[in-house]
């Protein structure tokens, strides 16, 4: 039996005006289990708390009850208070009796007596309450970042920087991401690689941090502070430690037909390839696809003109396993496919390309070297057509329901720098509306058109028919509400951008949620924007949603501030109100398992045989309490009942609903 | 038929492939047939499969799974749906099964016979179309679809999951079932018609747990209702409300997980037709998340584990559903 | 007969979920917006924590009304949890239904943290309701009635 | 002996429901079942009952005592609502559920008496009716049960279309008293030839002969220890129905309720079939269904017996053999051990 | 009924929610019609909207739309302009004996430019 002390708070006037205090009081020493009850003006204050703390000692309370203002407001305050004296904070409960009492009740007589029943109530659950210590497990003082993108690195720089250890898987065969194939930057108009390739280099050099390029995530064990990660690193059949990244097989290599995809295909590359001269690691890696010694046998050039001796054909997937305290999710994004756009014919003329293949004929370190030319005839274009939200803002099957984002700033750049190098060419930019929220963003939107003359049209491109060597562009000008028909030599399109394929099955690996679109959620929208709502697992860049530089980098930053946050502690505090599973009575249906949000119940089967002559083998649930968040839905999906929550066990509630309707 | 199973199974019992089999055994008179296992080739000399194998023999599968050995289990196609679900809710080891699955055209309920006035009953022959019923008192005749239990008449479906091994033709789903029509009809009536219907069954609950017990979906190592910590433990009835409470909770914690099998009606021996508890059930999750049949696919979640985010809000049932 | 009526006060047991609907409830009263005091709530973690058997405890041990209040679709602070309960709460109450038990005796409101308005006129309404079908027998429990 | 018309049947029970409380057998959804008698009822025509008789006596839920908590006062007031019984009337009771009465008895009226039982036994007549139309599942003939003669305050014979009426104690002569005034005198032939009849019917039923001496003769750890208790009957589900159904079982929890003002401590049926059957501190005996299974049939053919001159705890009604959803029964396991030739 | 009232029910006819609609007129671009219109696809679904839907209904504009559902197949969110149009050719229809074509006086109006789909179309609707 509970030795139970109850607190009535007249909180100034706020409750005494409308509740008879003494009388709630008195009424609940009556409660069995009460043994002392009092009223006070203010509970909150110190000299309330001391109240609270003196008669914890005097009268040896084992539970207490403050009927006072909401839980939400004060309950970590008067839990501070009992444990000061060494109670458990969890045999407290508050009974609310101002904010759904006292303030929206205006008759005396009633008001008490719903403050004593809800007082009654608290008395009820505290007679069950059970002193509750939250877990601590230990924190893996390392960090994994998956995808070795601008947000990778930022964030692996930054975890690094703190003094972490942090490794970074990479699907290829080099860091850097998207950003090493992007030419300028919006709106400084900076060499995108000039500013990324110094980071590369960091992350290469950093001594805490690791790159497990050509490499991907197999599989994800474990909770917060204590994953266990199994890696796959894809054979490249080059010996990583021993290859000099000289480049001279990449020179030599008879197969030259290989679809370049640092070009995104708009040029060729040998069967062992550095994709490009900053790669990180720079290590050759064999495209087992295309190289004829590994198809047929014969070949063995690369080997035989490596002087370092790199050259390994008969490398094998290696998987090796390793633990981390937390785990970045930076696995960025893609342009969509445009086979189902084809009334933009970009699977009929090669100069219908995406924005994102337009760089790379802009870049200096593309196909052409930086001049701009045509795919199909490399002659110089004089007319281009830029389309906006191809694949955006739609809601039809193919195209994806959200704004892209990056598509308005980047067009504009490519509009601009168009004019800028090729002062007699002629550009056209379709769009629907123009995005430019960013600092100067809107400057710079505004230099293209008036600056640069750059012809930004409010309408969307209907159709674009190649006819001889022209594309000959439909379109419809909204403003002047008139039908326009350009000849183009070029056509560009702002190409929907989607989270990379890869996403999808790691966030199963790592039970971690997804929107429709596939992009990570977020454990709050506005609050934990870069945490998702499985703990441990953080989010930086395209993964989480549509992004820019700028705005990756600053998730980024923000994502390992989290993370340093996490790998800082020592141990993790739980909130000890959680599931638990009582395996006595635990049949091991999953039901569980298949409503908890976080993954944090897992199975084991276990041997319950009580004698001797036999074994009695039951597939049992267990909850981890690092994991569980405690909302309780499994303890509802439960049939058996051998589900439930502290702090809100089902007895618990029912013996409030008991004490209620009483 | 049951030649044939008896033969297929002392084949498998001699090769090795099974070391014991599930089926049916003979009782005293003909209709009081029990589940049984068999251990050898000799106990299948009892071994039956005719008219009166109602009996869902799955949920024993839980523990004979859990034995040394392979089991051999004949299973009707009601069965196979109700084994599917337990294999999906881990509760046994597929690999210590091997299932046969045999066609079943629907079994005589002995209750309907007596029902007919026929008493006595010491043995019943098939005859085509018709039983040919041996009583202390003379013999009777009944044309089989007249002893046709309900459950049967209103099959879902003669066709199988994950079987092994066929004997017999498959079957097919029954689209045509009429087996929500009871539901319906209730749902047609006034509350207070409704009420009156389900005090009259339900005020004769002495709850045995028989419904609870046969029912291959109540895996439970211990059901709530016996559990003395969950504060809701009762033995019997006690008051109106407890009457009510049993059947609801039961029937919620099977939704989704109930494959209509039936054995709840069958087995209860105060004739109340908890069934229809089940159909409701699942004729709601139909109507209001998508067809859904329990046990008919391995990797579909069950509807009370899943969710959209356009579901129906819970106001919907004031709006669907019953004469007001 | 009529007096009767008037005088019937029923017991409503309002179960509201920790992050949105509890702070819903506290909105209302830091607004001083009137609801009858026979709504007593009960805090829950999440609306998915609602068992169906404290909808039917709450029934025999004598409420007229029970109503469960969470966040909205979406904002679930554990991101899933009342679609688990919308699911639940609509077969439970349809089964109810079915048994021909007064429907309207049970609700379920979504209401968030910044809906002190909805919290009080949603409890006003179901008070208003439950009033109306008058004290619950259909799933009364004899035993627990006051003498 | 009177005799009496069936159709003035509903007379005299219109005269006794108008002194006490007439349960007849009437037809329902679940069978036959004993109902209050109210005007316009018809007698039902089956051969027993669904559930047995024994709830008369010994319902399935029945309050024991109230504790009534006062906080206030902090005490509890004891509240004991033992109160007379009514007298009440039984009319059709058949000669097995007869017979089982009086094992009950030997359960509950031996010392210590348990009160409520026997306020509601001294305040019951029993009026037995004869069977007519006996069913393959009636074996009460292996008990030594004549089901042509049951005992009772009143026995009675349905003979064409008369019924007989014969008193067998005193209570019962003042029952047929109450015939007499609207029946007539009647000679025992009709009756003695119904009798002759309905034996040579008994004679014919199918498994009426189980050999329960030779159960008997075996020890009590040889029937324990017997195999058929692994082998034969593992499909026993465990559920309650055969011990709910049963005439004879007496087995009950107390248990406790607590309602909004106190404790309501109450008896319910119990059955050995449940996992909890008399549970204690250290978890229960029977740990498998074999065990609790064993325990029930072991008590009624065995251990009842050996405790009480050879009186088994089994009248032979059948209503397992009808109710278990599996078709495992007494007479099966009777057989299995050793009882079959 | 005001013209509101007409929106709604062409709205309702056609089963377009010009609500949908994000203006990005990509309907009008792809229009093989534009030209011979004089209120075009995306204005079709913004007059459904704005209730302005008299100005459509007094147009030849209805007529000279192909029905060949270019807007309908590449319109991003699903609008279905065309679908308007066709609503309110009924609309037209319905208002008895006010604006029927008369078969034999569609010789004389012909015209060498109009393409055949649209004369297949015109009938389909207007025989009678």
């Amino acid at each position: 039996m509970q030795r139970i002390g109850v607190f009535v708070c007249h909180c100034g006037t706020n409750i005494a005006a409308t509740v008879d205090v003494k009388k709630v009081a008195e009424t609940l020493l009556q409660e069995p289990g009460v043994v002392y009850a009092t009223d006070y003006q203010y509970m909150c204050s110190e000299a309330g708390q001391n109240m609270i703390k003196d008669a914890i000692k005097a009268q040896n309370l084992t539970g207490v009850v403050i009927c006072s203002c909401s839980p939400r407001m004060h309950e970590a305050t008067f839990r501070k208070a009992v444990a000061a004296v060494g109670m458990n904070p969890y045999m407290l409960e508050v009974a609310n009796i101002r904010e759904q009492c006292s303030w929206i009740h205006k008759n005396i007589e009633e008001a008490t007596e719903k403050a004593i029943i809800l007082g009654r109530a608290a008395v009820a659950k505290v007679h069950l309450n059970a002193p509750l210590i939250a877990g601590q497990t230990p924190v893996t003082k390392r960090a994994l970042v998956i995808g070795g993108g601008i947000a990778g690195i930022q964030c692996a720089l930054d975890i690094a920087d703190a003094g972490y250890q942090v490794d970074i898987v990479e699907k290829e065969p080099t860091v850097g991401g998207k950003m090493t194939k992007i030419d300028k930057t919006f709106p400084t108009l900076d060499c995108s690689s000039c500013i990324l390739t110094p980071k590369m280099v960091d992350v290469a050099q950093n001594e805490n941090i690791k790159i497990y390029s050509y490499s991907e995530v197999e599989s994800v064990k474990g909770f917060v502070g204590n994953f266990t990660v199994g890696i796959k690193r894809k054979a490249r059949y080059v010996k990583e430690d021993i290859c000099t990244g000289c480049g001279l097989c990449t020179e030599k290599c008879p197969q030259k037909k290989v679809p370049n995809d640092y070009n995104l295909g708009l040029d060729t590359k040998r069967a062992i390839y550095i994709p490009f001269a900053q790669a990180v690691p720079k290590v050759a890696t064999i495209d087992a696809d295309y190289c004829t010694m590994l198809k047929t046998g014969k070949c063995g050039v690369c080997s035989k003109i490596c002087t370092a001796g790199a050259i390994d054909y008969t490398q094998q997937d290696e998987h090796l396993e390793e633990q981390y305290g937390a785990i970045v999710v930076a696995t960025g994004y893609n342009p969509i496919k445009l086979d189902a756009f084809d009334e933009f014919a970009y699977s009929q003329s090669p100069d219908v390309v995406t924005s994102l293949e337009f760089e790379r004929l802009m870049s200096a370190s593309g196909p052409n070297g930086g001049h701009l030319v045509r795919p199909s005839d490399h002659k110089e274009p004089k007319t281009i057509v830029f389309v906006q939200c191809v694949g955006s803002r739609s809601t039809v099957e193919c195209g994806k329901p959200y704004c892209s984002k990056i598509c308005c700033m980047y067009t504009c750049k490519h509009a601009m720098l168009c004019r800028e190098k090729y002062p007699d060419t002629e550009v056209y930019v379709f769009y629907i509306d123009v995005r430019t929220p960013g600092k100067n963003y809107d400057e710079f939107y505004r230099r293209a058109v008036e600056e640069y003359d750059v012809h930004y049209i409010k309408g969307m491109v209907g159709k674009v028919c190649p006819e001889g060597d022209k594309l000959k562009v439909q379109a419809s000008d909204l403003l002047t509400n008139e039908q326009l028909h350009i000849d183009a030599d070029m056509v560009v399109l702002a190409a929907a951008i989607e989270a990379d394929k890869s996403a999808r099955p790691l966030a199963t690996l790592l039970t971690a949620s997804m929107d429709t679109n596939d992009f990570f959620t977020e454990a709050h929208a506005k609050l934990r924007p870069v945490e998702s709502p499985t703990a441990g697992v953080f989010l930086a860049g395209c993964a989480q949603g549509p992004k820019d530089i700028p705005e990756t980098v600053t998730q980024a930053g923000a994502c390992a501030s989290k993370v340093i946050g996490l790998l800082a502690k020592d141990h993790l505090v739980g909130n000890p109100c959680v599931a638990h599973s009582d395996e006595m009575m635990c049949n091991g249906c999953s039901t569980c398992a298949n409503v908890c949000p976080y993954g944090a119940i897992t199975y084991e089967t276990k041997d319950f045989s009580r004698r001797k002559d036999g074994t009695l083998m039951r597939r049992v649930a267990s909850v981890n309490p690092a994991v569980c968040q405690g909302c309780g839905c499994c303890t509802v999906a439960c049939p058996s009942g051998a589900m439930d929550l502290y702090g809100f066990s089902t007895k618990q509630i029912m013996s409030e609903v008991d004490a209620i309707c009483k | 038929m049951q030649e044939a199973m008896i033969a297929r199974a002392k084949e498998l019992l001699a090769d090795g492939s099974v070391s014991r089999v599930m089926g049916w055994k003979k009782g005293e008179f003909s209709y009081d047939i029990s589940p049984a296992v068999f251990e050898n080739a000799d106990q299948l000399v009892d071994f039956v499969y005719d008219d009166f194998c109602g009996a869902n023999v799955s949920k024993y599968l839980i523990n004979e799974s859990k034995k040394e050995g392979k089991i051999l289990a004949f299973l009707k196609p009601c069965d196979s749906y109700s084994f599917a679900q337990l294999l999906k809710e881990h509760r046994i080891d597929r690999e210590k099964v091997y299932v046969i699955g045999i066609p079943s055209y629907g079994k005589a309920d002995i209750n309907k016979i007596r029902a007919k006035g026929i008493d006595g009953v010491l043995g019943i022959k098939s005859e085509g179309t018709d039983f040919i019923v041996d009583t202390i008192y003379g013999e009777e005749k009944i044309a089989k679809f007249e002893a046709m239990s309900e459950r049967c008449l209103t099959c879902k479906s003669k066709k199988h999951v994950d079987v092994d091994e066929m004997m017999g033709e498959e079957g097919e789903w029954n689209a045509e079932s009429k087996r929500f029509d009871k539901v319906a009809e209730l749902e047609a009536m006034t509350p207070d018609e409704r009420f009156e219907f389900w005090r009259g069954e339900l005020s004769r609950c002495i709850r045995c747990n028989a419904c609870r017990n046969v029912c291959p979906a109540c895996t439970c190592v211990s059901c709530v209702f016996d559990n003395p910590n969950s504060d809701i433990n009762n033995k019997a009835a006690a008051s109106s409300f407890e009457e009510n409470m049993f059947h609801i909770i039961r029937a919620f914690h099977v939704a989704g997980r109930c494959t209509d099998c039936g054995e709840c009606s069958r087995v209860c021996p105060q004739n109340i037709p908890l069934h229809l508890l089940n159909r409701k059930f699942i004729k709601d999750i139909n109507e209001l998340y998508g067809q859904y049949q329990a046990g008919a696919n391995a990797d579909e979640k069950y509807p009370m584990v899943n969710f959209t985010f356009d579901d129906c809000e819970p106001g919907i049932v004031y709006k669907r559903g019953g004469n007001q | 007969m009529q007096v009767e009526e008037k005088e019937f006060k029923p017991t409503i047991v309002a179960f509201c979920c920790n992050w949105c609907s509890y702070a819903g409830a506290d909105l209302s009263g830091t607004n001083r917006l009137q609801y009858p005091a026979n709504v007593k709530i009960i805090r829950i973690p999440c609306s998915c924590r609602l068992n169906p058997m404290f909808i039917l405890r709450a029934f025999q041990r004598g409420a007229d009304g029970v109503i469960l209040c969470g966040c909205h679709p979406g904002d679930c602070h554990y991101t899933t949890g009342n679609y688990y309960a919308r699911r639940r709460m609509t077969l439970l109450f349809s089964m109810l239904d079915f048994l021909g038990i007064e429907k309207e005796r049970t609700r379920v409101e979504w209401v968030s943290a910044a809906e002190g308005q909805k919290f009080a006129e949603t409890m006003n309404d179901f008070v208003a309701t439950v009033t109306k079908l008058g004290e619950n027998h259909r799933l009364e429990d004899l035993r627990c009635k006051k003498q | 002996m009177v005799k009496l018309n069936v159709s003035k049947l509903n007379d005299f029970f219109a005269a006794i429901a108008a002194e006490e409380k007439l349960y007849i057998p009437v037809d329902s959804a679940d069978g036959a079942a004993f109902r209050p008698y109210e005007a316009g009822m018809e007698m039902s025509k089956a051969c027993n009952s669904t559930r047995s008789a024994k709830d008369f006596f010994f319902p399935q839920v029945e309050n024991l005592v109230n504790f009534k908590v006062d906080h206030n006062k902090k005490s509890i007031e004891i509240i004991d609502n033992r109160t007379e019984a009514e007298d009440f009337v039984i009319f059709g009771v058949r000669a097995c559920d007869m017979a089982s009465f009086e094992i009950l008895d030997r359960v509950y009226l031996s010392d210590p008496v348990d009160s409520y039982y026997k306020n509601r036994r001294d305040h019951g007549v029993i009026v037995t009716a004869a069977c007519g139309r006996p069913q393959e599942t009636c074996f009460c003939t292996a008990f030594g049960i004549d089901a042509s003669n049951p005992a009772g305050d009143v026995t009675t014979w349905f003979v064409g279309d008369d019924v007989y009426f014969k008193a067998n104690t005193e209570k019962g002569e003042a029952l047929v008293a109450k015939v007499a005034a609207i029946g007539e005198s009647a000679e025992e032939k009709p009756v003695e030839d119904f009798k002759a009849g309905v034996k040579f019917m008994m004679g014919r039923l199918p498994i009426k002969d189980i050999k329960l001496d030779k159960i008997s003769a075996r020890g009590l750890m040889e029937n324990f220890n017997s195999p058929i208790w692994d082998d034969e009957f593992k499909t026993c589900l465990g559920c309650g129905t055969c011990t709910f159904v049963c005439p004879t079982c007496q087995c009950f929890d107390v248990r406790e309720f607590k309602t909004n003002e106190g404790v309501i401590r109450f008896r319910c049926w119990d059955s050995c079939m449940y996992s909890d059957f008399t549970q204690m501190s250290h978890g229960n005996n029977r740990v498998s269904q074999k065990e609790r299974f064993r325990q029930r049939f072991m008590h009624k053919l065995v251990y009842f017996p050996n405790n009480n001159e050879g009186i088994y705890g089994c009248v032979g009604c059948g209503r397992c053999l009808r109710s278990c959803p599996q078709s495992l029964n007494i007479v099966k396991v009777a057989k299995a051990l050793g009882g079959k030739d | 009924m005001d013209n509101m009232e007409i929106s709604k029910e062409i709205q309702r006819i056609s089963g377009v929610n010009p609500r949908k609609c994000m203006r990005c007129g990509k309907c009008s671009g792809t229009c093989p019609a534009y030209d011979q219109m004089e209120y075009h696809p995306h204005q079709f679904v913004n007059l459904a909207l704005s209730g302005k839907i008299d100005k459509l209904m007094e147009s030849k504009s209805i007529y000279t739309c192909l029905s060949c559902f270019a807007c309908v197949e590449r319109c991003p969110r699903g609008v279905e302009p065309a679908n308007i149009i066709e609503a309110v050719r009924l609309w037209k229809i319905r208002q008895q004996n006010q604006n029927h074509l008369v078969a034999d006086q569609i010789p004389a109006m012909l015209d060498e430019e109009i393409p055949q789909q649209a004369l297949v179309s015109a009938f389909r609707k207007y025989k009678k």
